[in-house]
Parts: C-alpha cells; structure tokens; sequence
C-alpha cells in the first residue's frame, strides 16, 4: 500500500511556513464576522442579572413577586431553577472542577461569595424593563466580614467561606474547616543537603496582584430551548463541547440534546473556558418558552469572572560561587477566588521547570477568599512562580557578577534533564532562545542613566487532548474543513495551509469553519496553547484518510495492484508499465465519479493528541525610568521564543507580540484594587489599565525552530509561554534602571517614587 | 521491570511510597498493579493523573506502551489556558480500570 | 426621559429653569452618557445645547478669544491661530481623552462634570478664563476657579448654563503650559494636573504668573503663592524650589485607586516646574 | 414617552428609525439598524471598538444618543470597503496579520482610515497616539502599526 507522507505539494513548494491571508479574515476586516452578541433571534426576550452587592453574605431570602408581576417579565430564576450537584470531582487539570462549586459559582445559593455574585436573573420583553424587574427583586442578605487578601484568608481566625472545606494534601487530615483548599507539594533530591553545598543564597518574597484576561470582547450567549428537551446555544466560548457537558449537568438534561454553536470570540486568553451567562440563559429560555439574550456589561466582566490569581511567593536559591544552581526552594499561596480552583499545582510545577538543578523543593497553598473564581489566564500560574525565581536568578547574576544570560545558559534544561517536575526532557528549545538574544543587536546597544535592562526565560507544558476534524470532498474537488476547537489567533489559516499541504490543493480551495457541538465528536477546548498542535495532527489523520480510500478506488478503476500506484502532488499517479494505460487522477477527478466509485469522500481526525512539546522563550526588554515621577517606559522589548515549527510564521509572532504586551501591563499597571469593604474599585477600562497603542514600542521576534520529534510537522504549541518571562525581564530591567530590587506587581508609579524617595534618589 | 515513580500528593496516598519497580506493559495495566498494592490510588488514577513515560507525557492513554527499561512519572495532570473541565459529568467514560 | 435640543439660549434657559424633574445639560456627552449607563445619574431631561451658536462659535473680542462651551477638543487642535496664543490651553483640552473622544468632549462639559481632576480647567484657570453663565437672571461672568465648589459642586444657580468662556488678550512675551501626570501615556484620568501661564518683561524677567493644580485638592486650585514664587524671577533653581514649595503647601489631596496623597503631593510639585519652564520658553520664543 | 423618530444617512443609504431618549447611537446601529459590525466593549468610551465617524469627526458610537443625529452623516466598517474591493488598509491588515480575534478590528479599521484622511504620512509615534484610544488585548499593536504606516506609503505612492 503506497501510503502517502507527501507533506509538499507539486512544485516543492508547501503553505505550511508560509504567511497565507486567513481564510476568515474579509468578514473579519468588513464588520460582517459576528461575534456573541451579534446573534439574534426572533422573538427574543432580554435576559439580565442581579448581581450581589457584598463580597460575603448569607442569602436568608429571596422574593421575586413583584417582579414577576412586572408587565413585560417572562421569567425570573435563583437558585431553586437549579438542582444542587454533588460534590464530585470532575478532572479540568489542576484545576479540580467541582459540580458543587460550578452550580454554585453560576448562581448564589447558600451565601454570596463575592461581589458581582449572580443572585437572581429575569428575561422580558427589553433590557430596559428587565433593569427595572432586577430592581424589584427583594433578597435578604446577612452580610458577614470578608477577607480579599491571601495572607490573610490563611489566618485561622479569617471569616470562613465555606464550613465544609478541609485542606487535601495535609497529614493528619484536619478536623477544622479552613480557607486553605489544598496543599501540594513536589519534591526532586534533598533541598537542604543542596543549600549546605551553596556558596551564596539568595532568599525573596514576592507580591502580584490579580489581574483580568482582558478580552475587549464581554461575554454573551443566545439560547433557546423547546419543551422536548432539546436546546440550541451560541455562546463565545473557548470550548464549546465543554460548555456543552456543563450546561447539561446543571440544567439534567442529555448532552445530546443540547446543541452549542461557538460564534466568532473576541479574546479569552483562559478566561471564556468557564461557564457564567449560558446555563442561566436556558433557565430562562426553558422558562419563559421563549429564546432569551444575555450579555454582561464591562463591569459585570471585571467583577463576576474570573482574573488569574493574586498571589504570595517565596523563593530561596542556592548557588555556587561559579554560577551552578544547587537548591531550589519555593513556597506558592495562591487565591483561587471564592470557590478551591487556583493555579498553584502547574503554578509549583513550573517555577524551576527551566532549570537543570539536582534538589527542587516547591510547596503550593490554593486559598479561598471573597472574590471572583480564578479562571485560567494563559499558562496560568506559571507567570507568578517563574515571575519570582527568575528575579532572584538575576540577584544571584548581580552578586556573582555573572553575565545574566551566561549564568542561565549554564543552569538551562536541556534534551535529557530531568525536569523540577519529574519526566526528562526530549529535545527542547530554551538554549537557543537564549543564544538568540545574545545575538541581537538590542542585547549589545548601550543604555543611558536611568535606562535597565532586563532578561528572563519561561517554561509552559503545552497539552494535545481530545480533538476532532473533519475533511469533506465537495463535487468540485474544493475541500470543506471542519475543526472543533474555537479559533481565537488564526488557527483556520493555519489548519487550511495543513489540509493543502496534505491533499495537494490549492490553499483557497479550501474552506475552513468551527464546527459546532452537532458536527463533530468530543473536542477538548481550546486552551494549553493545543489547537494548533492537536488541529494539525487530527487533519494529517484525516487527509491520511482520504489519501488511502482514493488510492483504493484507483487500483479498483485500473484493475491494478496497489503497489502499481502512488499518491504524490494532490493526485493518484500510475507507475510503470501502468503509466501508459491511464492518465493520474486528481481529487477534482475522483469528485466526479465519487458516486460510482462508493459513494462521498471525506476523512475524519478523531484522536487524543499525545506528543505536546514544552516551549522555552527568553525576553529582553529596555526600559527608562523618570525618577521625579516613578513612571517606567518600555523602550525596546525582543521576544525570542521556540515553536517548534510554525504553520503560520505571522500568527505565531503575534502570540509573542500579544503576549509580551499583556506581561507588560501585568507588571506596571494592571492590578485589582479592593477598598475596605471588599468592593472592586475600578471595574471598567478606565481604571483597570491595560497597555494601550502609545504605551509600547514595537516587539521585536525571534522564531526559535527546535522540532517536536512527536509531531507530524514539528509543531509546539506557543500561545501561552509568551506571558511566562515578561514579569521578571520587566522587574530586572527596573532593578537595572533604578538599583531597586521591587517585589511587588505591579510596579506602578507611586510604588516606584516612594522607593527612590526613600533612597534620596527621586533626582533627575 | 519499569521504574515508576510517583510526583506531587500522590505518594500521600501510599503511605509515603513514592518509587515502585513493576512489569507493567501498558498505562492499563500500570494501574492495574498501583492499585492491587494501593487501593486508595484508583480514584485519583481516575480521574486526576497525566502519565509521562520516557519524557513524552500522556494524558489519558489507557494503551500507551510501557517497556521492560521504561522510566515513568505519574504527575497531576496538566491543564492549560483551559481550566474548564475535562469532559463534565461522564469524566469516568466507564474507562475499565483495575478491576 | 425627555431629549430638547434649542436653538437659543434663552430656549435652553427656559427648559432648565421650567424642569420639573432632574434636568441635564448635553455638550459631547462624554461624561454625562458614562453616569447615564452606570445609573449613577437618571435625568428626566435632556438639553442638548449644540444648536445654539454662541456655544459652538471661537470668535476674537476684546484682543482675546471667545471660546464656545460646546467647541470640541478636535475643533480646538485644528483652528489655526488658537495654539499659537494659548498652546497650554489647547494640549490641556486635547489631553481628554482618546481621539474618539476629543471628537466629542468640550471645555463646557469639562468643567461642569465637576471633576477635581478635570484636564482643561487647570489651563483655564492658569490662563485667567472667565466663564460667561447665562441663566434665568440674564448674563453673568464668573472666572473659571469661582465656577467649581467642589466634587460636582457648581457655583451655577438652576437654569444657569455655561455659555463660553473669554480667554484674555496675551501682552507679548506670553505663553502658557499644561501638563498632567498618569500612569499610561494615554487614555487616563489625571493623577495631578499643572497648568501655568505667564508673561516676561523686556529682559526675560517674569513679570507676570497664574498657576493652577489640578487633581490635588476638592477643586481644581488657583495657588497664587505658586505664582508670587516666580514672578521677578527668570526662574532660576531657587524661584523653581520656592515654586515647588508653594505647589505642595497648596495640595490637599486623597489616597484613591489613582494615587497616594504622597504621591499626588510630590508630582504636582514636579509638574509645576516642568510645566512653568515650558511656558517660559515658549514665552521667550513668541 | 414618546420615541423620537430620526433621519440621518448611514454609509450612505437614507435611514429612518425611532429611539428612546437613552438609546446610544450604537444601541441604535446594532440593534434597529442591524449593523452589528461597530462592537460594545465597555460602552463607556474607554475601548474603542465601537468607533465610526459622524460628519467626518471620528467618536465613539457609544457616547452619541440615537437622537442626536437627526439629519446627520454616520459611517461605519459596513461602509469601509468601497464596492466589491476592499480598502487598502482592509487589505493590508489581512497581509498583515494586523488582527488575530478581531472584536477591535472593526474600531481600529476605522480609526486609522480617519487618519490616513487627515495625515497622510504619519510617523510611529502620530499612529499610535491617535489608536491610543483603541484597545487590542491580542496584538500587541505591532502588526496593527505597521500596517497603518505601510497601507499609509502604499496609497502615497497612489
């Protein structure tokens, strides 16, 4: 059987590595692409929430009547509109997804856990009457004390949220509830055998603050159900067969009956794979008998979904006098919002993943407090650990008086280094990431006074999962694409420039579109930087596929043996004496006589991607800081990152552009800020301050290609690492700028002039 | 005989056991023997671990290979940007374990 | 909630002194709309007032200007002669907000949004503004610094609006500066603002100052004592200290999600005297 | 109270509608109108993804009343291209790369055609100043720059 492994097509020349214009892009540049809120329905009504006004209350009751009464209200739901789940732990990575907590996230029950917690919702006839019924509701609150920060939420006399959450992961099990969910633990050597070997040891605690995704786009879901059971959702989401699975369990209805569409989504970075406005939406939609609109105000966005954690980190480092890393001790405490969930576990996992370094020891404490759930916020956790070894990695450089990046070049993990986390290393990246930096022309441009530089690297896993594809031959010969995974960042150019490359056909023959929940088979969402890596594999399969049923019907066509034939540049090829019979076959050809020959053509990629290779990046960035004013510009910032291969070279530098510019708010001035009584102070755009265009420079990339021997092209997944170095190389480069080692996030303007105030430097 | 070492809160379950030798030939039958010499393993073989075998981690691969020099880690499974759960309510999927 | 757009001054007095319910005043709507989405304000109407000439007109008189209460930030930038005589005036005004913004926001709604932190009015202030009110009771003019009491506390009787506002005329070797400090480098609301205007004698001595804060304090202040400091000067290091000096004696500032008043306090000393040295060359240049 | 009812022209064609007083000229656009390309980020003026131009000043739809553009000129990214060929800068952002999710592009598309009208070679610097008011969470704003500039050459050399 002349199975095919034609990755180029006629002339040699391939789409994958190319720049190809999105198949999905004029909609997109044209207003035409609709996104969660651009969907309609006849009919609909206007679904709106009530959302608590304390961080932590008892809800004693809740009276809906004259609400309901309201002329123009078609329905009102709470808590009793959804059946209360065990409490079983459903597998969502570290982050334990726990029924009890989903339903109780999606709507208050007992308590009202934060500020911004839905209480209550209603559909009717306009937005502006549903405002007026929300107003109408009557709940009785006991409002309790609340605790916001994680130190605090620790101390055994902080306010409880829950009376039934014990620690995991403490021997012997304790007997008295706490805010500690869990504590975990990874261990590799001795740490303190380790220390004693060290010539200098370097110990810091750090601070960040809770930071948004940052999506422009709020959430939004459209649903309607009818009185079979059966529901139709669209909803911007990064996972919608996951949305799916949790709208099910808490509404107890079929998966199958429940069919979701995932619209255009207009950015997630983590934050869409969790479910807030949808299973509210078919509450009120099964109610009301009528579909029913929901979509949240910025305000709601800010404080009723889920930022990344803030966090407490605490490293120590050991290292001999020549640069070597013997010790590496850290201990992690990580809010996880109202309910047990933070990224502490991939958090502890990746704080010395970059490092070749025999005794790691890393503690992790995931803490509950009153405030929005943590969801994922890209490579989530590791951001914050990696954030505080790589700025005591660079204190050690500094007292060694060690080249920085030489001093990580000769701790780097590299092919068959046994990771902080456990399993070795296949063969990986970061080496020369960090050569590439050294290359570059910013590494070796002089700076002035009150200019710093800074350098970091950053580690993230990447996962494969559960994908599903599918190639369809239309009777033109053009190909209909199908993926499951919601594409955020170009993922369809990328999937197309595959399928052309694997069938032989020109790229604009090829249509590619998300699939919904009804099309294909279970897809695991799109997160853990793998639907490029996963989509990619799942499409060579199902190409493989098509390849080998066409070549079948050509050896039944011409009678011939299947080793008399060959499938190369998009057609069936006779060898030999065959050559003179019969002219080579195109799949345009085979399209015509699909039906004599058995019947459509299509291929299917059903599988469970393993193989995901780890990316390394190193960021160096240039800043100058105005001592009379505290404030830091960024200058000049370089990204040199490992992908393995890259599909599509402009989508992936985008990542490392995306991701640099949200490290970079992350570490100057983006944080939530609590008053005393709990509430978020700056809900909206204006005061959570994301980078805005005249904030940065122009983010200069490196494409790093160290292959992933376990991929069919090579591919690594790169949409997370990018967010991973931008917090330390920042903080090194301030400490390089002002002499000042800061260790709190961010490190915005009044924290930076009171340092240099209190050293006499506030100076021009 | 593989080498099979356990990472994280796992070896909590096993009394402190963290490093086994066993002859297990595939994930399936890994678990099989975990969870004959520790009972209390098979929830969280389950439902919670990501298995790497020779540096290449696997994340629910019930039949990936296992060779007589393999070295394995059982780790807590790594999500990504995705928190969201792994596949909701049938997460079990009925996947036949040890028994 | 009732929208009336006039087309006279006296229409839109009549409409505000007759309303019975809350009764709000529309020039770009950049604030008002904002209030209005957040149910912060729910006014039962509206008085758009961007029909009536005189607050859409820039017009010379008296050797100054007359500026609309309703001329946009945008309008303001693009006038040809109006950033030579008072460029302070006009980067204040341009420094509202984004550009989207600046097609909409006006030196009247400015002001009467109330906001200590206000981007324009310190550069009103600094240059000697007075606004002209047109109420029930006829015309009045009241200098800019008289109009806000406090955090939307206005000086304004009900029914009075704001019609213009009379830039002085400029004696030679005059000029002014705004500047304002936030934490990006757009798109902010400002955490201090300094606006200085001032004029120089035949040998480059200041002969004449107005400094105003913003930000800083329950209103945005004018701080003569800052401008004692300069004048007779040609700011030299030790009239900037005695200016920086003045700036922070003035400040009475709070801790807020924007800033610490420590901060508040030591950057509106800073900016006083980056925005005066500013000022000063442009002066010595025109 | 008694909806206005409004005539204005929207990329051109002639529309008439009626609006409750607190209804944004984006509400109106969006949800009367169904042109669903202006998006609402924050619908307070901070994001920009719901620019269009009216009387050829750029702002944000969501800080205009519906019932303010009586009789006035609104145009929106449904009217950037210009028959069945898009604008250069619609083109070139394609080339570019200059969008990854999208939600700002329309915003962004037409803030920088408002640019481009009035500064026909703008430097980095003027480029980013004026999109400071449009937020992008995906780019970086390095690809949506160069592509101004680039676009902003292009159409110099005609």
């Amino acid at each position: 059987m002349a199975e095919t492994n034609g990755h180029s097509q006629a002339n040699g020349h391939s789409y994958v590595g190319t720049r190809q214009i999105r198949p999905d892009g004029v909609d997109k540049v044209t207003g035409r692409a609709r996104f969660g809120a651009d969907f309609n329905l006849p009919g609909q009504l206007i679904g709106r929430v009530l959302r608590s006004p304390y961080p932590h209350a008892r809800i004693v009751a809740i009276d809906t009547s004259k609400a309901e009464a309201l002329p123009g209200v078609k329905a009102v739901i709470t808590r009793d509109d959804f059946g209360d789940q065990p409490s079983e732990f459903i597998p969502a990575g570290e982050m334990m997804m726990n029924y009890k907590d989903v339903v109780r996230n999606v709507m208050a029950r007992e308590k009202a856990l934060y500020e911004g917690h839905a209480v209550a919702a209603v559909a009717a006839t306009s937005a502006a009457i549903a405002r007026r019924a929300l107003k109408l509701i009557d709940v009785k609150y006991e409002v309790l004390p609340h605790v916001i920060d994680v130190v605090a939420a620790m101390r055994p006399d902080a306010p409880l949220l829950h009376d039934d959450l014990f620690t995991v992961g403490v021997e012997p099990k304790p007997e008295k509830p706490s805010n500690v969910a869990k504590r975990v633990e990874i261990k590799v050597g001795d740490v303190e055998a380790g220390f004693k070997k060290a010539d200098l040891v370097v110990e810091r605690e750090f601070k960040t603050a809770p930071v948004h995704q940052g999506y422009i786009e709020p959430h939004a879901a459209l649903a309607s159900a009818s009185e079979d059971g059966s529901v139709e959702l669209w909803t911007t989401t990064q996972g919608h067969f996951i949305v799916r699975a949790h709208c099910a369990r808490l509404l107890g209805l079929d998966i199958g009956k429940v069919r979701v569409t995932a619209t255009e989504i207009g950015g997630g970075f983590g934050g869409k794979t969790v479910v807030y406005l949808e299973p509210l939406a078919i509450a009120l939609s099964r109610k009301a008998k009528r579909a029913v609109k929901m979509v949240m105000s910025r305000e709601e966005v800010f404080k009723a979904s889920g930022p990344t954690s803030g966090a407490t980190v605490r490293v120590k480092m050991g290292s001999t006098r020549d640069g070597k890393f013997v010790a590496g001790f850290a201990e992690l405490k990580y809010q996880a919002g109202a309910f047990q969930g933070s990224p502490v576990q991939p958090g502890t996992m990746c704080a010395y993943a970059p490092y070749d370094i025999e005794n790691v020891h890393v503690i992790g404490y995931d803490v509950v407090s009153n405030r929005p759930k943590v969801a994922a916020y890209r490579a989530p956790g590791a951001p914050i650990s990696e954030y505080a070894v790589e700025s005591v990695v660079d204190e050690i450089a500094k007292k060694l008086e060690l080249d920085p990046i030489e001093l990580r070049m000769m701790n780097a993990a590299r092919e068959g280094t046994k990771a902080a986390y456990g399993p070795k290393f296949g063969p990986i990246g970061l080496e020369e990431t960090l050569n590439s930096i050294k290359k570059t022309e910013h590494w070796n441009t002089p700076l002035r006074k009150w200019q710093g530089r800074g350098v970091a690297s950053g580690f993230w896993f990447n996962i494969g999962g559960e994908t599903s594809v599918s190639l369809t031959v239309n009777e033109d010969g053009t190909i209909s694409l199908m993926a499951g995974t919601p594409d955020i960042g170009g993922l369809r150019a990328a999937l197309t420039s595959v399928a052309a490359d694997e069938l032989g056909v020109p790229y604009d023959k090829v249509r590619p579109i998300i699939g919904d929940t009804g099309s294909l088979s279970f897809n695991f969402l799109t997160g853990g930087s793998r639907s490029a890596f996963s989509g990619s594999m799942a499409i060579v399969e199902a190409a493989r596929q098509i390849k080998n049923d066409l070549i079948a019907r050509a050896c039944k066509l011409w009678e011939a043996k299947p080793d008399q034939v060959e499938w190369k540049d998009g057609a069936v090829r006779p060898l030999g004496a065959l050559a003179e019979k019969v002219k080579p076959m195109t799949i345009a050809d085979f399209a015509k006589v699909s039906g004599k020959t058995g019947g459509p053509i299509g291929g299917v990629g059903r599988i469970n991607a393993q193989g995901a290779g780890p990316s390394f990046g190193t960021h160096l960035v240039d800043l100058e800081v105005d001592p009379e004013t505290g404030r830091a510009t960024i200058l000049r910032y370089t990204v040199a990152q490992d992908a393995g291969r890259a599909l599509h070279p402009a989508y992936v530098e985008g990542q490392y552009q995306g991701g640099a510019v949200q490290g970079i708010g992350w570490a100057l001035n983006e944080e939530y800020i609590y008053g005393e009584d709990g509430k978020l102070q700056n809900a909206g755009f204006l005061d959570y301050r994301m980078p805005v265009a005249s904030d940065v420079p122009m983010i200069d990339t490196v494409l790093v290609e160290v292959g992933n021997p376990k991929h069919p092209y090579g591919v690594r997944g790169v949409g997370e690492t990018p967010i991973v170095p931008p917090l330390a190389a920042i903080a090194n480069a301030m400490e390089n700028a002002t002499g000042i080692r800061f260790t709190e996030l961010p490190m915005s303007p009044p924290k930076v002039l009171k340092a240099l105030k209190d050293k006499g430097l506030n100076k021009a | 005989m593989a080498r099979v070492v356990l990472v994280g809160n796992l070896a909590q379950v096993t009394g402190g056991v963290a490093e086994f030798d066993l002859s297990a030939t595939s994930v399936q039958q890994l678990f099989r023997q975990l969870t004959a010499l520790h009972p209390a393993l098979e929830r969280h073989l389950e439902t919670g671990v990501a298995v790497a075998i020779d540096g290449q981690i696997y994340q629910d691969a019930l039949f990936a290979p296992i060779h007589d020099d393999s070295e394995v880690f059982l780790l807590p499974q790594i999500a990504g940007g995705g928190p969201g759960a792994d596949r909701g309510p049938t997460a079990a999927r009925g996947r036949s374990l040890a028994r | 909630m009732r929208y009336e757009a006039p087309e006279s001054l006296e229409g839109a007095v009549a409409l505000l002194a007759g309303a019975k319910g809350e009764a709000r005043v529309l020039a770009g709507g950049t604030d008002l709309l904002v209030q209005m989405r957040a149910d912060v304000v729910d006014p039962d109407l509206i008085v758009d007032i961007k029909r009536i000439p005189e607050t859409r007109a820039v017009t010379e008189e008296k050797g100054g200007w007359r500026i609309g209460a309703a001329v946009t930030g945008a309008e303001l930038k693009e006038h040809p002669r109006l950033k030579k005589v008072w460029p302070g005036v006009i980067e204040a005004a341009n420094l509202i907000g984004s550009t989207q913004v600046q097609g909409r926001a006006t030196l009247g709604g400015n002001l009467c949004n109330g906001s200590p932190a206000a981007d324009s009015v310190p550069a009103l202030i600094a240059a000697g503004a007075v606004a002209s009110l047109v109420g029930p009771g006829g015309r009045r003019e009241l200098p800019v610094e008289d109009v806000m009491l406090g955090p939307r506390k206005l000086a304004l009787q009900k029914g009075e609006i704001v019609a213009s506002f009379l830039l002085p005329p400029r004696p030679p070797r005059s000029s002014d500066a705004y500047l304002r400090f936030i934490p990006r480098t757009e798109m902010d609301i400002a955490v201090v603002g300094a606006g200085v205007s001032l004029s120089l004698d035949a040998n480059s001595v200041i002969s004449a100052a107005r400094v105003s804060l913003g930000a800083v304090a329950a209103r945005v202040l004018l701080v003569p004592e800052a401008a004692q400091a300069i004048i007779g000067s040609r700011l030299d290091k030790p009239a900037q200290d005695r200016l920086e000096a003045a700036a922070r004696a003035a400040c009475r500032p709070i801790d807020d999600k924007r800033g610490t008043t420590e901060f508040r306090i030591d950057v509106a000393a800073v900016l006083a005297r980056r925005s005066a040295l500013i000022a000063l060359d442009r002066a010595r240049s025109n | 109270m008694a909806k206005h009812h409004i005539e204005a022209t929207v990329n051109g064609d002639a529309v008439e509608f009626l609006c409750e007083t607190e209804e944004t000229l984006l509400d109106v656009l969006r949800d009367t109108l169904n042109l669903t390309g202006s998006k609402e980020g924050c619908a307070s003026g901070d994001c920009g993804a719901c620019s269009v131009m009216l009387d050829g000043r750029l702002v944000c739809s969501c800080l205009v009343l519906g019932c303010e553009i009586s009789g006035r000129k609104v145009e929106t990214i449904e009217g950037m291209a210009k028959g069945d060929s898009l604008h250069p800068l619609q083109q070139r952002f394609l080339e570019a790369a200059a969008l990854q999710c999208g939600i700002c592009t329309p915003g962004v598309l037409v803030a920088s055609k408002a640019l481009l009208e009035k500064n026909p070679d703008p430097s980095e610097h003027e480029v980013r100043f004026w999109l400071a008011g449009n937020l992008c969470r995906c780019t970086g704003y390095d690809k949506i720059v160069t592509a101004v500039m680039d676009t902003a050459a292009a159409m110099r050399k005609g």
